[in-house]
C-alpha cells in the first residue's frame, strides 16, 4: 500500500513536470499549428537562466591564500564572490542559496523575451508553411541554442541545488500516523508539484477568465473564423508564443535543483512531450495536462518491482506502449479536437 | 582469392609520383605493404577518436588534450610529462621509431555507428596506424572489432565493461583503464570494513552491458564478504528522473543502495537518492548509505555536494602522489590550467605504452606491437606496477578506492583517495566466469591480424 | 528506355555517372594540400552516402508522396541490419543472403507496424511511429541483448556457425563478401598529386542504390505513385473517387521500409556490426531531415540531403584547431590567430552548430530543399537563354 | 422502381433534428432536383448517400443495395459519384492528371498495385482523359495545376472526374453556385449533353430556379428536413406548401 502511495506521489511529480512542458508546446501547436521541435531547448534555456543567474551571483575575484596550495603546489586561489562584499558573507551566502528561487524573477522576462524574438524572428514567416518545413527550421534552431549553450557551460551537468530550507524531505508516513519513513517525499519536488500546479493554474485562469484567452480558446477550436472576425491574429500570436516560451522555461528553472542541467536535457525532453501532447490529443490543454500525469504515474507503477518482474523491460517501453494504446483507442488522443494536424 | 589488396595513404605519400607536367599514372593493385597503413615517410599518423558532441562531450575534450600533450612529449616538446618517470626508457622524444607524430581526430557521438565510422575514415582517408579513444564501453568493443578487421591496434580509452577484454576481447585491442570486476573486488573489503559485513544492499543497474557486468562484478565481491542483495532494478538508459526508482528502497528494508550507473545517469540518480533524504536516515539500525562503483570526477562534479562521503572506485586520481602522477599533473596542469581526469590519464598512458612497444618491437606492425605489449611489465605511468597480461590484452594494476571529499578546496576537488587495493587483491582468471560469453565458454584473445 | 521518358532516363544515367565516377569527384583535391581534408572519396564514406541515399529515397516514397511523416523508420533499418547480422553469423558471410533477409525482415516488420499505425493520419500517424521504433530500441538496447547484443552489438566471430561457409582458420577475421570479393577491397590509382580509391563494397552498394533509385523513378511514374501523390492532395476526394487510401499508404509504407531494411543490410554487409542506437529516434529524425533538406517529392533531392548530412558528419567534424591553424598559416600570427578564433566554433567539435544553421538557412531560403536551388540556379541560366519566360510554369509530365 | 429510393432516413446531430422521415425516389435516366431553403437538410442528405454520414434510422437503396454502413469508396465504385459544393478536387497535380486518377480508379478498382507501369504507358486510360477533358471543354488547360484553376473550372474539372468514372447516378451538390450566367448556361448544356449523350441519372441540388427547371424532370422540395412535395416541375411552381416554405415568392 505504501508502496502504491508512493509510485503516485512520484507519478504526479513525474506528471507535473511532463504537463508543464506540454502545456507549452501544446499552446504552440495548437493555436499556431506550428510543430515547434526547438520547444525543449526553451526548457533547457530555462534551466540554463539558473545556472547562469547563480554563476552571476558567485561572480568572483580571487585571492590567494598562502597557507594553502592547489594542485601543482602553487598557493591556493579562493574565489571570494563580489556579493560578499555588498551584502556581508552571510547575506550574501543566504542570497546565493537561493539562487534558483531568484532565478524565477529574471527568467519570466527573460523566457517572454526570447519567445517574441524566436516568433518574430523566425516562426511567423513559418506558419503558412508545410510542416515538414517547420521541423526542419526549429530543429536547426534547437540544434543551433544547445550547441550555443555547450559552447559556454560545456557538456557536463552543472549542479544548481535547491535552497538549503528546501532540502531533505517530507514524511507523509508520519503525517499520516503511518510507519515513520515509509512514505518520504522531497521538499523540493514538493515545490515542484505545487509549483506547477500554479502555473497550469494560472495559464488556465488566463485563457478561461480574459478576452485575450477566449479569443486564443476560440482561435484553437476553429482558427479560420476568429481570422474572419478581423481580430489582429498576429499580436496575439506572438504574446502566446512568449507565454508558452515562459511556461516552457519556469518548468525548466524549476526543474534545475531535481536534476543537474546539460545542454542536451531539451531534447530529452523534446520526445516525451511529442508524446504527452499527442496521447492528450492536439489542441487540447486539459487534456496536455491529463496525459502528463497519467503517463508520470503510469511509469512511475511501471518501475515497481512486482510490475518488472511480470513484465521485464516493461519501464522501458510504459510510456510508448500507453501512446499507442491511447491513440488506438481514441483516435485524437484523450481529448483532442477534430481537425487539428491531421491533414 | 582476392586479387583486389588494401593499400594505404601511407604509400602515397612517399611513392607519389609527382612530376612536373605530365605525371604517368599508376595503379596500385598490389599491395607493397607489409601491414594496414605501413608509415614510409617521415611521419606516423595516430587516430584520437573521442566523443565531441552527446554527453559524453567533456570527457572526450579531456582525453583529446592528453592526447596532444602525449603527442607533444613524444615529439620532444613540453617537460617530456610521464615520459621521463616510465620505467621503459626507449623513447627519446623524437618521434616514435625516429618518425614524427601526427595525429587525426574524430567525433564518437558516444554512438558505435559514428565511432566506426570516424575510425574508418581515420584508417582508410588519413593512413592511421593506431585508433585510440572513446568513453563507453558500447563504442569501444566496436571500434575494437573494427580495428581487428582492419589490422590496426585499438588502444582502449574509458571502458569498463568486462567484456571489452573480456568476452569480446580482440588480439588487436589493449586496455590500460580497469574494468567491472576490479571495482567490485577492490570495492568490497573497503566497504566492509566502513559498513559492517552485515549489510542488506540495493541494486540500481543501468540496463544495458555495462551495468549487468558492474552489477553482477559488485554483488559477487559484496556477498562473498557477507552483504546480501534484497534487490535489483534495472533502469533506462535514457531515463533522467530517478524518483520512482529511488523511492521504494527505503521500503525494502535494505540499507545500501548501489548505483551502478555511470555518466548523466549516475549524477541523476545520485541526486535523487540524496534528494530523498536516503542518507539521513537510519534502517536496520545503521546509516543508511550510497556506493557508487565508478566514478568519473568530471561528471560526478554535476552532483555537486551529493558526492560527499561517497565511496567509488577510480582507475587514477590526480591527488596521487606519486612520481608518475606528479608528473603527469604538473605537465597536463601547466599546459591547461586544471587536473587532468582519469580519462585523460588513461588515453595518455595509452598513447605512451604504444610508442614504447613500437620502439621495442622496432616496427609498426599490429603484430610486433602486440608482441611487445603482450606480458609486458611496467611502472611509472602513475598506477605503480603494472602488467599488460598477455591472455588478454588487460592492464593489472592497484585500483583506487576513492570517497567524495567532505571539504573541497577547489571545483577540481571533487574525490579524495581512501584506499590504494593493491594489484593481487583484483587480479583475476583470464576464463573467470564474469569474462566468459553467453554460453558460459571462455573466449581466446585470438591472433593478431596485420591487415594488407 | 527502360520504361523511362527521356527526362527521366537523363536523370538516371546522370545518376549512374555519379555513382561510377564518385571516387574521382569525391576526390577533387590532392593529396597533401590543405583542402585535401575535404576530399571525402574513401571507401566508409562513400558507401555511407549511397547506403544513406537508398535509405532517403525509401523514405521519400512514402513522405514525399502520400505526406505521411513516418519518424521511426530508422526502426526497419535496425530491424534490417540485425536481420543481415544474424545471416552473416548464422548462414554465410556472402552478403547475398544478409541483404535478402533484411528486405524480408523490414519488409514484415513495417507491414505490422504500418498497419497498426496507418489507422490514424498527421501528427496521430507520426507519433505512433515514433513509439514503434522507440520501443524497439528501448528493448534491444536492454532486455532483447541475448539477441541483440544489447550495448555493445553484433559482430561476427571466428567461432560463429555459418553453416554455409567452411570453417575459418582460428586467427583469420571473418569478412563479409560478395561470391569472394571482399567488401572492403580497394585499388588505388595514384595520378600526379591525386589519388582515388575504388573499393568493392562502393561499388556493390552503388549499384543497388542505382536499382533503388530506377525503381523509385519507376513507382513516382507508374499509377500507384500517382494514387500516392493524390492521398497526399487530397484523400477524401480519393475515397470518394472510389478508391480506399490505406492499401496503398500501406504499400507505400512497406516499400519505404524495405527500402530501409535494404539500407540496414547493406550497411552490415559494409561494415560487419549492428547496434541498437541505429534505431534512436535521432536516427528516424535524421532521415527525414535529409529528405527534407534535399527536397521531399522530388526524385533525386533525398539523395542529395542524405549526402550532404553524411559528409558535415564525417568531414567537418574531423577538422581540428592544428589543421585550422595550418590553413591560416599563410597570414601574420595575430589575423591567423583571429581566423582561427572565428572559425574554431564552427568545426570539429562544433560540426552540429554548422549543420543546425545550414539546416536553417536552407529552408528559410530555399523552401524546397536544396533541389529548389539547384532549380533557382538552372532557372537563370535558363532565362539567359531564353527571351520568353512566359510558359515556365510548373508542367509535370504525364501529358503524353 | 427508382434507381435511388429513399425511406424513412432520420438525422440528427446532437438535439438538432436535421433530417426527419425523409423519403426520396430517383427514377433511372432522369434528372432528379433537390430544391429547398437554406437549412432544409439537402447537403446533409446527399451526405447519407456516399458514406459520408450514416442516418439515425432509415433505409437507403441504390439499385436494391443498401448503401448504409458501406464505406465512401465502395459507394462510388458501385457507380455513385458526387460533385461537392466546393470542388473537392487534387489541387497539387495537374488537370489531366486529376482525371486520369478518376480513369483508373474506374478500371482498377479500389486498389491495385500498380507500381511498375508508367502512366504514360496506359493509352487507352490517356485516351479516356482527355476525351473527358474536351468534353468539358478544358483540354487546353490540362496541364495546369488544379490549384491555379478557377473556380469554374475547378468545378468543370470535378464533373470530369465524375464522368470519367461513367457512374449510375451523380449527385451534383449546387453545380452552379457563384458562377457568371454565361458559364452557368455552359454548365446546363453541359449536363444536358451528358445526360442525352449517356442518360445517367442526376440528382441534383440548386438554389438557382433557372438551372432547376431547365435540367429537372422531377423535383422533391425539402423544407426543416422534410420532404414536403414531391412532383413534376411544372407543378411545383404553383404548389402552396413550396411557397409557403420559401416564405412567398420563388428564388
Amino acid at each position: 500500500m505504501d508502496a502504491i502511495i508512493l509510485q503516485i506521489l512520484n507519478g504526479l511529480d513525474k506528471g507535473s513536470a511532463y504537463a508543464l512542458i506540454a502545456l507549452g508546446l501544446t499552446l504552440i501547436f495548437g493555436t499556431l499549428g506550428v510543430v515547434n521541435f526547438a520547444h525543449g531547448a526553451l526548457f533547457m534555456i530555462g534551466a540554463f537562466c539558473a545556472v547562469t543567474i547563480s554563476r552571476l551571483l558567485t561572480l568572483s575575484h580571487t585571492v590567494l591564500d598562502e597557507t594553502r596550495t592547489d594542485f601543482l603546489g602553487k598557493p591556493l586561489k579562493v574565489d571570494v564572490p563580489y556579493i560578499y562584499e555588498i551584502f556581508g558573507e552571510t547575506a550574501g551566502n543566504t542570497i546565493i542559496d537561493w539562487s534558483v528561487p531568484i532565478s524565477i524573477l529574471f527568467a519570466i522576462p527573460i523566457m517572454i523575451l526570447i519567445g517574441v524574438i524566436m516568433e518574430r524572428g523566425l516562426i511567423r514567416h513559418f506558419y503558412k508553411r508545410p510542416h515538414a518545413d517547420q521541423i526542419l527550421v526549429t530543429f536547426g534552431l534547437a540544434i543551433v541554442l544547445q550547441e550555443v549553450i555547450k559552447y559556454f557551460y560545456g557538456a557536463n551537468p552543472i549542479p544548481t541545488p535547491a535552497p538549503e530550507a528546501f532540502k531533505g524531505s517530507f514524511d507523509f508516513g508520519a503525517m499520516l500516523g503511518l510507519e515513520a519513513s515509509g512514505i518520504i517525499y522531497p521538499y523540493w519536488r514538493l515545490v515542484y508539484f505545487a509549483f506547477s500546479a500554479i502555473i497550469i493554474g494560472a495559464v488556465f485562469a488566463f485563457l478561461q477568465f480574459t478576452t485575450f484567452g477566449m479569443v486564443v480558446r476560440a482561435g484553437m477550436a476553429d482558427r479560420e473564423t476568429v481570422g474572419l472576425l478581423g481580430i489582429n491574429i498576429d499580436k496575439r500570436f506572438t504574446i502566446m508564443f512568449g507565454l508558452a516560451a515562459a511556461v516552457a522555461g519556469l518548468a525548466g528553472v524549476m526543474y534545475t535543483p531535481i536534476n543537474s542541467p546539460n545542454y542536451h536535457m531539451g531534447m530529452d525532453f523534446l520526445v516525451l512531450s511529442f508524446v504527452v501532447v499527442v496521447v492528450g490529443g492536439m489542441g487540447s490543454l486539459s487534456g496536455a495536462v491529463l496525459a502528463g500525469f497519467l503517463l508520470g504515474i503510469l511509469e512511475s507503477f511501471a518501475s515497481m518491482t512486482v510490475v518488472l518482474e511480470a513484465l521485464p523491460g516493461i519501464n522501458q517501453i510504459i510510456i510508448y506502449l500507453v501512446a499507442i494504446i491511447v491513440l488506438l483507442t481514441r483516435p485524437r488522443g484523450l481529448m483532442g479536437k477534430a481537425g487539428v494536424m491531421e491533414e | 582469392m582476392s586479387k583486389f589488396e588494401l593499400t594505404r595513404r601511407g604509400l602515397i605519400k612517399s611513392s607519389a609520383v609527382v612530376g612536373a607536367g605530365l605525371a604517368m599514372p599508376t595503379l596500385i593493385i598490389n599491395s607493397a605493404n607489409a601491414y594496414t597503413n605501413e608509415p614510409k615517410g617521415g611521419s606516423v599518423t595516430l587516430g584520437f577518436n573521442v566523443p565531441q558532441s552527446g554527453p559524453y562531450a567533456d570527457e572526450g575534450a579531456d582525453e583529446l588534450r592528453a592526447y596532444k600533450l602525449a603527442v607533444e612529449h613524444l615529439n620532444g616538446g613540453g617537460d617530456g610529462g610521464m615520459m621521463n618517470t616510465f620505467s621503459s626508457k626507449m623513447l627519446k622524444g623524437n618521434g616514435i621509431l625516429g618518425k614524427k607524430v601526427e595525429y587525426v581526430t574524430g567525433d564518437t557521438q558516444t554512438k558505435a555507428d559514428a565511432a566506426r565510422a570516424s575510425a574508418k575514415s581515420m584508417i582508410e582517408k588519413d593512413g592511421a596506424v593506431m585508433i585510440t579513444g572513446g568513453s563507453s564501453s558500447g563504442v569501444a568493443v566496436a571500434v575494437q572489432a573494427l580495428c581487428q578487421e582492419a589490422g590496426i591496434i585499438f588502444m582502449a580509452g574509458l571502458t569498463h565493461s568486462n567484456d571489452t577484454t573480456g568476452k569480446d576481447k580482440k588480439a588487436n585491442g589493449f586496455r590500460h583503464f580497469f574494468n567491472s570486476y576490479m571495482s567490485g573486488a577492490a570495492l568490497a573489503p573497503v566497504l566492509g570494513k566502513a559498513y559492517g559485513k552485515d549489510r542488506k544492499a540495493y541494486h540500481l543497474t543501468a540496463d544495458y552491458n555495462w551495468g549487468y557486468t558492474t552489477e553482477e562484478a559488485v554483488k559477487s565481491s559484496t556477498e562473498a564478504m557477507g552483504w546480501e542483495t534484497v534487490n535489483s532494478v534495472k533502469t533506462p538508459l535514457t531515463q533522467t528522473d530517478f524518483s520512482s526508482y529511488i523511492a521504494p528502497v527505503l521500503q525494502s528494508g535494505a540499507d545500501v543502495l548501489v548505483l551502478n550507473h555511470y555518466g548523466g545517469n549516475m549524477v541523476n540518480s545520485l541526486t535523487n537518492a540524496v534528494q530523498f533524504g536516503l542518507r539521513d536516515k537510519q534502517v536496520n539500525g545503521k546509516q543508511f548509505e550510497i556506493v557508487v562503483p565508478l566514478y568519473s570526477r568530471l561528471m560526478a562534479r554535476g552532483a555537486g555536494e551529493n558526492v560527499k562521503g561517497i565511496y567509488g572506485s577510480t582507475n587514477w586520481h590526480w591527488s596521487l602522489a606519486d612520481e608518475g602522477s606528479k608528473a603527469f599533473v604538473k605537465s597536463f596542469g601547466e599546459k591547461y590550467g586544471f587536473p587532468p581526469s582519469q580519462a585523460a590519464h588513461t588515453v595518455y598512458c595509452q598513447t605512451m605504452l604504444y610508442a614504447d612497444a613500437a620502439e621495442r618491437a622496432g616496427t609498426f606492425n599490429p603484430c610486433g606491437i602486440a608482441e611487445a605489449l603482450e606480458g609486458f611489465e611496467f611502472d611509472g605511468l602513475g598506477n605503480g606496477k603494472t602488467l599488460y597480461r598477455a591472455e588478454d590484452h588487460q592492464c593489472f594494476k592497484d585500483v583506487l578506492v576513492v570517497k567524495g571529499k567532505e571539504n573541497p578546496t577547489s571545483e577540481f576537488d571533487v574525490l579524495e583517495v581512501v584506499e590504494v587495493t593493491p594489484v593481487d587483491q583484483v587480479t583475476y582468471a583470464p576464463d573467470h566466469p564474469q569474462m566468459r560469453d553467453a554460453n558460459g565458454n571462455a573466449v581466446a584473445v585470438g591472433t593478431c591480424n596485420p591487415g594488407a | 528506355m527502360l520504361g523511362l521518358n527521356k527526362k527521366d532516363f537523363g536523370l538516371l544515367t546522370i545518376v549512374i555517372i555519379l555513382t561510377v565516377f564518385a571516387p574521382f569527384i569525391l576526390n577533387p583535391f590532392p593529396e597533401g594540400s590543405a583542402l585535401a581534408q575535404f576530399n571525402a572519396g574513401y571507401p566508409d564514406l562513400m558507401q555511407r552516402l549511397v547506403i544513406f541515399g537508398i535509405f532517403a529515397i525509401g523514405f521519400n516514397i512514402l513522405f514525399g508522396l502520400t505526406g505521411y511523416l513516418s519518424f521511426g523508420h530508422a526502426a526497419f533499418l535496425g530491424a534490417g541490419s540485425y536481420a543481415g547480422i544474424w545471416m552473416i553469423k548464422l548462414l554465410t558471410l556472402n552478403i547475398i543472403p544478409a541483404i535478402i533477409a533484411s528486405v524480408i525482415v523490414a519488409g514484415l516488420f513495417s507491414l505490422i507496424v504500418g498497419w497498426i499505425s496507418l489507422r490514424r493520419s498527421g501528427i496521430y500517424f507520426s507519433i505512433l511511429t515514433l513509439a514503434f521504433a522507440q520501443m524497439s530500441y528501448s528493448l534491444a538496447y536492454s532486455v532483447l541483448t541475448p539477441i541483440t547484443g544489447g550495448e555493445t552489438g553484433l559482430q561476427p566471430k571466428v567461432s560463429d556457425p555459418r553453416i554455409f561457409d567452411a570453417a575459418l582458420a582460428e586467427g583469420t577475421t571473418p569478412r563479409a563478401n560478395f561470391f569472394g570479393m571482399f567488401m572492403n577491397d580497394s585499388y588505388e590509382l595514384s595520378l600526379a598529386g591525386w589519388v582515388f580509391t575504388f573499393n568493392v563494397g562502393y561499388y556493390i552498394a552503388a549499384i543497388f542504390m542505382v536499382i533503388a533509385f530506377y525503381i523509385s523513378i519507376r513507382i513516382f511514374r507508374s499509377p500507384f505513385g500517382l494514387m500516392l501523390r493524390a492521398v497526399k492532395s487530397n484523400q477524401q476526394r480519393l475515397n470518394y473517387t472510389g478508391i480506399q487510401s490505406k492499401p496503398y499508404t500501406l504499400a507505400a509504407f512497406v516499400i519505404s521500409g524495405m527500402y530501409a531494411g535494404l539500407a540496414g543490410g547493406l550497411l552490415v554487409a559494409m561494415d560487419t556490426q549492428a547496434g541498437a542506437e541505429r534505431m534512436f529516434w535521432t536516427a528516424s529524425g535524421e532521415v527525414v531531415l535529409m529528405t527534407i533538406l534535399g527536397g521531399s517529392g522530388t526524385l533525386i533531392g533525398p539523395v542529395l540531403g542524405a549526402g550532404f548530412i553524411k559528409y558535415f558528419e564525417n568531414i567537418v567534424s574531423k577538422i581540428n584547431e592544428s589543421i585550422l591553424q595550418a590553413w591560416f598559416s599563410f597570414m601574420p600570427e595575430a589575423l591567423q590567430e583571429f581566423f582561427v578564433a572565428i572559425f574554431y566554433p564552427f568545426i570539429g567539435k562544433g560540426w552540429h552548430l554548422t549543420l543546425g544553421l545550414i539546416f536553417m538557412l536552407v529552408v528559410i531560403f530555399l523552401p524546397g530543399g536544396l533541389m529548389e536551388g539547384g532549380k533557382r540556379i538552372s532557372d537563370l541560366f535558363r532565362r539567359k537563354s531564353k527571351t520568353d519566360s512566359g510558359s515556365g510554369k510548373v508542367a509535370p509530365e504525364a501529358a503524353e | 422502381m427508382g434507381i435511388l429510393e429513399v425511406k424513412g432516413v432520420n438525422k440528427s446531430f446532437g438535439g438538432l433534428r436535421a433530417l426527419s422521415d425523409v423519403n426520396l425516389n430517383v427514377e433511372e435516366g432522369t434528372v432528379h432536383a433537390i430544391i429547398g431553403p437554406n437549412g432544409a437538410g439537402k447537403s446533409t442528405l446527399l451526405n447519407c448517400f456516399i458514406g459520408k454520414l450514416i442516418p439515425d434510422s432509415g433505409t437507403v437503396l441504390f439499385d436494391n443495395q443498401s448503401l448504409l454502413g458501406i464505406q465512401p469508396h465502395e459507394i462510388n465504385q458501385l457507380g455513385v459519384s458526387r460533385v461537392f459544393q466546393t470542388p473537392e478536387i487534387f489541387s497539387d497535380l495537374t488537370v489531366f492528371e486529376n482525371v486520369i486518377i478518376a480513369c483508373f480508379a474506374k478500371r482498377d478498382g479500389a486498389f491495385e498495385l500498380n507500381a511498375i507501369v508508367s502512366v504514360a504507358s496506359q493509352k487507352d486510360m490517356h485516351e479516356k482523359a482527355k476525351q473527358m477533358l474536351i468534353d468539358v471543354n478544358m483540354i487546353d488547360k490540362r496541364n495546369e495545376i488544379a490549384s491555379s484553376l478557377s473556380r469554374g473550372d475547378k468545378r468543370r474539372l470535378e464533373m470530369a472526374m465524375c464522368l470519367a468514372q461513367d457512374p449510375k447516378l451523380l449527385l451534383l451538390d449546387e453545380p452552379t453556385a457563384g458562377m457568371a450566367r454565361a458559364d452557368t448556361n455552359n454548365t446546363i448544356d453541359l449536363l444536358k449533353e451528358i445526360q442525352a449523350a449517356r442518360g445517367i441519372t442526376m440528382a441534383i441540388i440548386e438554389h438557382d430556379m433557372h438551372v432547376v427547371f431547365s435540367l429537372a424532370e422531377k423535383i422533391s422540395v425539402l423544407a426543416q428536413g422534410t420532404v414536403i412535395v414531391e412532383d413534376k416541375p411544372e407543378n411545383i411552381k404553383g404548389n402552396p406548401k413550396v411557397q409557403e416554405a420559401y416564405l412567398g415568392g420563388a428564388h
